[in-house]
């Protein structure tokens, strides 16, 4: 299946990725940002697609938009925020932060902008066909350690979840 | 149009990594902090996939490794973030400024 | 333009996968068209078989037997006044039954109604309907959310908590079908929901019926999760009329109301057909392997046709019976006319050319259909799940003989 | 005003003196929702205000009165007899019972006996309406829980009680069927042939409905364990009726005090251990087939004669007070009248089973969850009429 458009598609999703960022981080009401969050993730998705990464936004669309962006919402829901949103949005060093910020973009701007030749375009064959499949093989072939250090990562998070977000321990 | 590049997609990865760092140091709100934390590693991520076409599917192995990653993240973070809001009655990272209370 | 149009009805693939931009369109027209004509069917004969479990007759007025009952019903809301609580979140309010609606009908692109009957066929197509259908929980959230109101807000968070419970239980199920595609000759299984179906067509069983008990036990974990996936009885807590009024939904009338209601039956259907491809062997006709030859493809081509004459004639009885009074004429022909409608696409059916190309499409549906009717079943009989309850089926039961079953069926899979 | 109070039902909570185990310990997530008064499944216009910690009930209050009308004062400006159809109003469900209640009382007080006759009709009237109540708790009760298909079978046949109302008195919900000093109808022809056949079919449709409910595992799940109340409990808060047998307690003023002609006929009262949803379940089916039973003997044995006792035309009881009560369909049904020789009463105050029950529902549904305080309000068969009267 070869992406059509791709050019149109891909200043759509990524202008939608950038705003739906710029939203996240300015909205007053917590519930928008995580609105804008999933749209942002969704339209990233689209950008994986169109990277042949079928799989990968598979996942990104499951587990982010469907399953963590779901629990911040849930969250947010639990604990009542109409007090935060009353408060100043942004703290005292914002200024310093914004400015640091953006001369990190700088530094990032420069390097690519310097190295560009660093990228050439070296395009792999993408087999979209057995994508799944060659990612499944990386995954419990090269890549089975930290395959299985993940899980367990995510055991120690659970864990760490309930006993945190439990009333009385 | 030119052709969409790598390059492209590192450039876009980049300006979300930059929103997301603007969001975590400027917002008091812990909820959005995270999630700008989520946005910081969506932009890793982008730059993940856009590598592994050019070198293959480690990039997207990785990839996944970090959604794995947000996963716990999240869970802890918004676990921490709702004993935090049940003894202090606020989200907003500047009043935890005690190691205890 | 003619020749784009026409190439594609040699070629073999589904309209995406071609890259045939008209027939693309076609296809989401007439799926689309088709799930709101099932909706709306479904609505009726919901109404219709739950009165008539509960020794009542169900709509009667609006048309014979109460047939145009959901043209009624469709006028009614939308003429309805579109109420938005002063207090609510206007913008979240409004986009939350949008989202539900998308998430339910996208899901349609990669469902399999026949080898070449989709939209388009995904290699990640039982990934994308799921991630796609667990989406609607954000609109359920975002529904109770932004309502601000209690009752809802409390809906939402059951029914987040209770979808994204669910779908671990299902996915594992689903996994465990997944792997089943892979036990072929060299190894490889798909994601694709056409590649499932053919991979049932090449190990010449239905996935149900696999490692017995097994993909029982794997379809019928997926056939529990799927209902409280759409928050239907007996697991129709988030909406639980008696306890929380109407759930996340309180708060909406008219348009938006119907839009959440055309989403859940939507998504009824589309996780049914889910099950369908996963288990039942898709479009498969029953009994492909031990009932084979010439005359029984004849027999099973020809069932299509005969259903629709048996509708017609119930139609037809439901004609004779009618009372004859003056009163009744106009409700008279109408049914007539249905009935008439009903035997001629039987008749239409029987034409060869027809009955080649909709075969595939027509056992799809009826696998499905057999589901609409359960869901009908279960909210008939079955009292309504606690909160507690539901969770401990979930997780406690659910999810540990999904995996037991995962688990069990990788082994047998490498012995085999 | 009442817009005041449904916007902040916090305000009305506030004196409630809710258990805080942990009062240092902030609750993220306390709410209070407001259940009523107009709610699918508070029976009425009842209104509970919850204090929920997520799904967990820390306390709630009753709020009753929605539906009051002053039946008691009323009385008041009332002759005895005028009075009589007012109590048919209260449980409206159970009219018969009521009005038994209500003209026992008065009989009393009047020293008036009703003649056998009469008592007999009374007896099978009463416990046919005893019948319909049940079945219309038992229908709303598992709509409550969520079992549609039940409301559908109980209605159906709660229709051939009413069919039979109608034909002896005329009415079929609020009947007046008795009068002070026994029955003003005699019963019309075929009566007893179909009491007969009424008692012939309703035991398979009551085995039907125990099909549907009483293996069913969600049904189990759902009622098992749900609103205990244990026999002390009961007896300190004065409940009574089926919600007090079910916690064990071997008390029907049928048997225990018997009026009517109760005492001639041969029944069993059924009791359950637990005093759960569960069993007290089961102690009302098992009381329709008891009631069923006491019609059977009824019908069988129902002798001739009078039905009507000498009741003097104007009514006027000596001074003095008396109280009566019987056992109502979903508890202890008493009147407390006191005469001042006038042909109105001085003061009547009605003991209702629903309006003491309903105190139990905080003891009750304390520490569950939100579903079954819907279970509880189901399970306590109130009536908010007579709650409200």
């Amino acid at each position: 299946m070869q992406p059509v458009a791709t050019t149109f598609f891909f200043y759509f999703l990524s202008g939608i990725t950038l705003i739906s960022g710029i939203l996240v981080i300015t909205r007053k009401n917590a519930v928008h940002s995580a609105l804008a969050l999933i749209l942002g993730l969704l339209a990233q998705a689209g950008l994986y697609l169109m990277l042949y990464a079928p799989f990968v936004a598979g996942v990104q669309i499951i587990l982010y938009a469907g399953g963590i962006m779901v629990l911040f919402l849930f969250v947010i829901m639990l604990v009542n925020l109409e007090r935060a949103q009353k408060e100043e949005q942004f703290n005292k060093q914002w200024l310093v932060g914004l400015l640091a910020a953006v001369a990190l973009g700088g530094l990032l701007m420069t390097v690519y902008l310097k190295g560009s030749t660093l990228f050439t375009e070296h395009i792999a064959q993408p087999v979209e066909n057995s994508n799944t499949q060659q990612i499944g093989v990386m995954l419990y072939g090269n890549y089975m350690f930290a395959f299985e250090i993940a899980s367990l990562l995510l055991l120690v998070a659970i864990i760490g979840a309930v006993v945190m977000a439990k009333k009385r321990i | 149009m030119a052709p969409i590049t790598t390059l492209h997609y590192l450039v876009v990865a980049a300006a979300l990594f930059i929103l997301g760092v603007i969001g975590v140091l400027t917002r008091r709100n812990v909820v959005i902090v995270l999630m700008s934390i989520e946005l910081i590693l969506n932009a890793v991520n982008l730059n993940l996939v856009a590598f592994s076409r050019m070198w293959g599917l480690h990039g997207q192995v990785f990839a996944i490794f970090v959604i794995t990653d947000a996963a716990a993240e999240a869970a802890v973070g918004l676990g921490i973030l709702i004993a935090f809001f049940r003894n202090k009655e606020t989200v907003n990272v500047d009043e935890v400024d005690l190691l205890k209370w | 333009m003619l020749d784009y149009i026409t190439s594609y009805l040699s070629s073999n693939t589904t309209p995406g996968q071609a890259g045939n931009v008209f027939w693309a369109l076609v296809y989401i027209m007439v799926v689309f068209g088709g799930v709101s004509v099932a909706v709306m069917a479904m609505n009726w004969l919901e109404r219709k078989a739950l009165a008539h479990f509960q020794i009542r007759l169900g709509p009667m007025r609006v048309g014979p037997h109460g047939l145009l009952q959901p043209i009624a019903d469709a006028i009614k809301l939308l003429t309805k006044e579109d109420i938005v609580p002063s207090e609510a979140d206007k913008f979240v309010f409004w986009l939350a039954p949008l989202i539900i609606l998308c998430a339910s009908f996208t899901v349609y692109i990669v469902v399999p109604f026949g080898p070449t009957h989709a939209i388009t066929d995904l290699n990640i197509g039982i990934l994308f309907m799921l991630g796609v259908s667990s989406l609607s929980v954000l609109g359920v959230v975002m529904a109770g959310w932004a309502s601000n109101s209690h009752y809802p807000l409390i809906g939402a968070l059951r029914s987040s908590a209770q979808m994204i419970s669910y779908e671990v239980a299902m996915g594992m199920a689903v996994v465990s079908a997944i792997l089943m595609t892979s036990l072929n000759a060299d190894g490889t299984g798909t994601l694709s929901m056409i590649g499932i179906v053919q991979a049932q067509q090449a190990q010449h069983t239905w996935f149900i019926f696999k490692f017995f008990p097994l993909g029982f036990i794997a379809f019928g974990i997926f056939a529990i999760a799927m209902v409280a996936e759409t928050n239907r009885a007996p697991f129709d807590l988030p909406e639980a009329e008696s306890e929380l009024t109407a759930g996340f939904h309180t708060e909406y009338s008219g348009l938006r109301w119907s839009l959440f209601m055309l989403g859940e039956y939507a998504a009824m259907i589309a996780v049914s057909s889910i099950a369908v491809t996963l288990w039942l062997g898709g479009w498969m006709r029953p009994f492909p392997n031990t009932l084979t030859g010439d005359t029984w493809d004849l027999v099973f081509s020809l069932i299509p046709g005969f259903l629709f004459l048996g509708l017609a004639l119930i139609a037809f009885i439901g004609v004779a019976r009618m009372p004859k009074h003056p009163y009744f004429r106009i409700q008279t022909i109408g049914l007539a006319g249905f009935g008439a409608v009903l035997g001629l696409i039987g008749l239409v059916l029987f034409a060869p050319p027809v009955r080649d190309r909709i075969q595939d499409i027509f056992w799809f549906c009826a696998k499905v259909a057999v589901f609409m009717y359960l869901y009908i079943w279960y909210r008939a009989t079955f009292p309504r799940y606690r909160f507690d309850q539901l969770m401990r089926v979930g997780w406690k039961v659910l999810l540990p003989v999904s995996i037991g079953v995962l688990i069990l069926t990788a082994i047998i899979g490498v012995l085999v | 005003m009442g817009d005041q109070i449904t916007k902040d039902p916090a305000s009305f909570i506030s004196h409630l003196e809710l258990d805080q185990p942990d009062k240092t310990f902030l609750d993220s997530n306390e709410l209070i929702i407001n259940m009523g008064p107009q709610h699918p499944a508070t029976h009425g216009v009842l209104r509970v205000i919850l204090k929920l910690d997520g799904e967990k009930v820390l306390g709630t209050e009753c709020v009753i009165g929605y539906l009051h009308r002053g039946v008691e004062k009323i009385a008041e400006h009332r002759t005895y007899t005028m009075f009589n159809p007012y109590v048919d109003r209260m449980d409206y469900v159970a009219a018969v019972s009521n009005g038994l209640g209500y003209c026992e009382a008065v009989e009393k007080l009047l020293n008036v006996q009703a003649p056998p006759r009469a008592n007999y009709i009374r007896v099978i009237l009463t416990e046919l309406n005893r019948l319909a109540s049940h079945q219309l708790w038992l229908g709303t009760h598992a709509l409550d829980i969520g079992a549609m298909t039940p409301l559908f079978y109980t209605f159906r046949d709660r229709e051939e009680i009413l069919k039979i109302f109608e034909k002896y008195c005329g009415a079929r919900l609020t009947t007046h069927a008795f009068r002070i000093g026994g029955c003003l109808y005699e019963t019309y022809d075929g009566f007893e042939q179909d009491v007969k056949k009424f008692i012939d079919f309703l035991p398979p449709k009551i085995d039907e409905y125990e099909e549907l409910l009483t293996t069913n595992r969600i049904w189990v799940e759902r009622t098992k364990g749900v609103g205990k109340i244990s026999a002390s409990d009961c007896i300190a808060l004065g409940v009574t009726g089926p919600v007090l047998r079910a916690s064990g307690v071997k008390w029907d003023l049928r048997k225990a005090q018997p009026y009517a002609a109760y005492s001639d006929f041969d029944f069993d009262i059924p009791i359950g251990q637990s005093g759960d949803t569960y069993d007290r379940y089961l102690v009302r089916m098992e009381e329709m087939r008891q009631s069923l039973r006491i019609i059977r003997q009824a019908v069988e044995r129902i002798p001739e004669g009078p039905i009507m006792a000498k009741v003097p035309k104007v009514m006027k009881p000596p001074v003095g007070e008396i109280y009566h009560s019987i056992e109502a369909p979903k508890g202890e049904l008493g009147y407390f009248i006191v005469s001042d020789g006038s042909t109105q009463p001085y003061r009547i105050r009605v003991r209702p089973p629903s309006f003491v029950n309903l105190q139990a529902l905080d003891l009750m549904v304390r520490g569950q969850l939100v579903a079954d305080v819907i279970a509880v309000i189901g399970t306590l068969d109130i009536v908010l009429g007579e709650v409200d009267r």
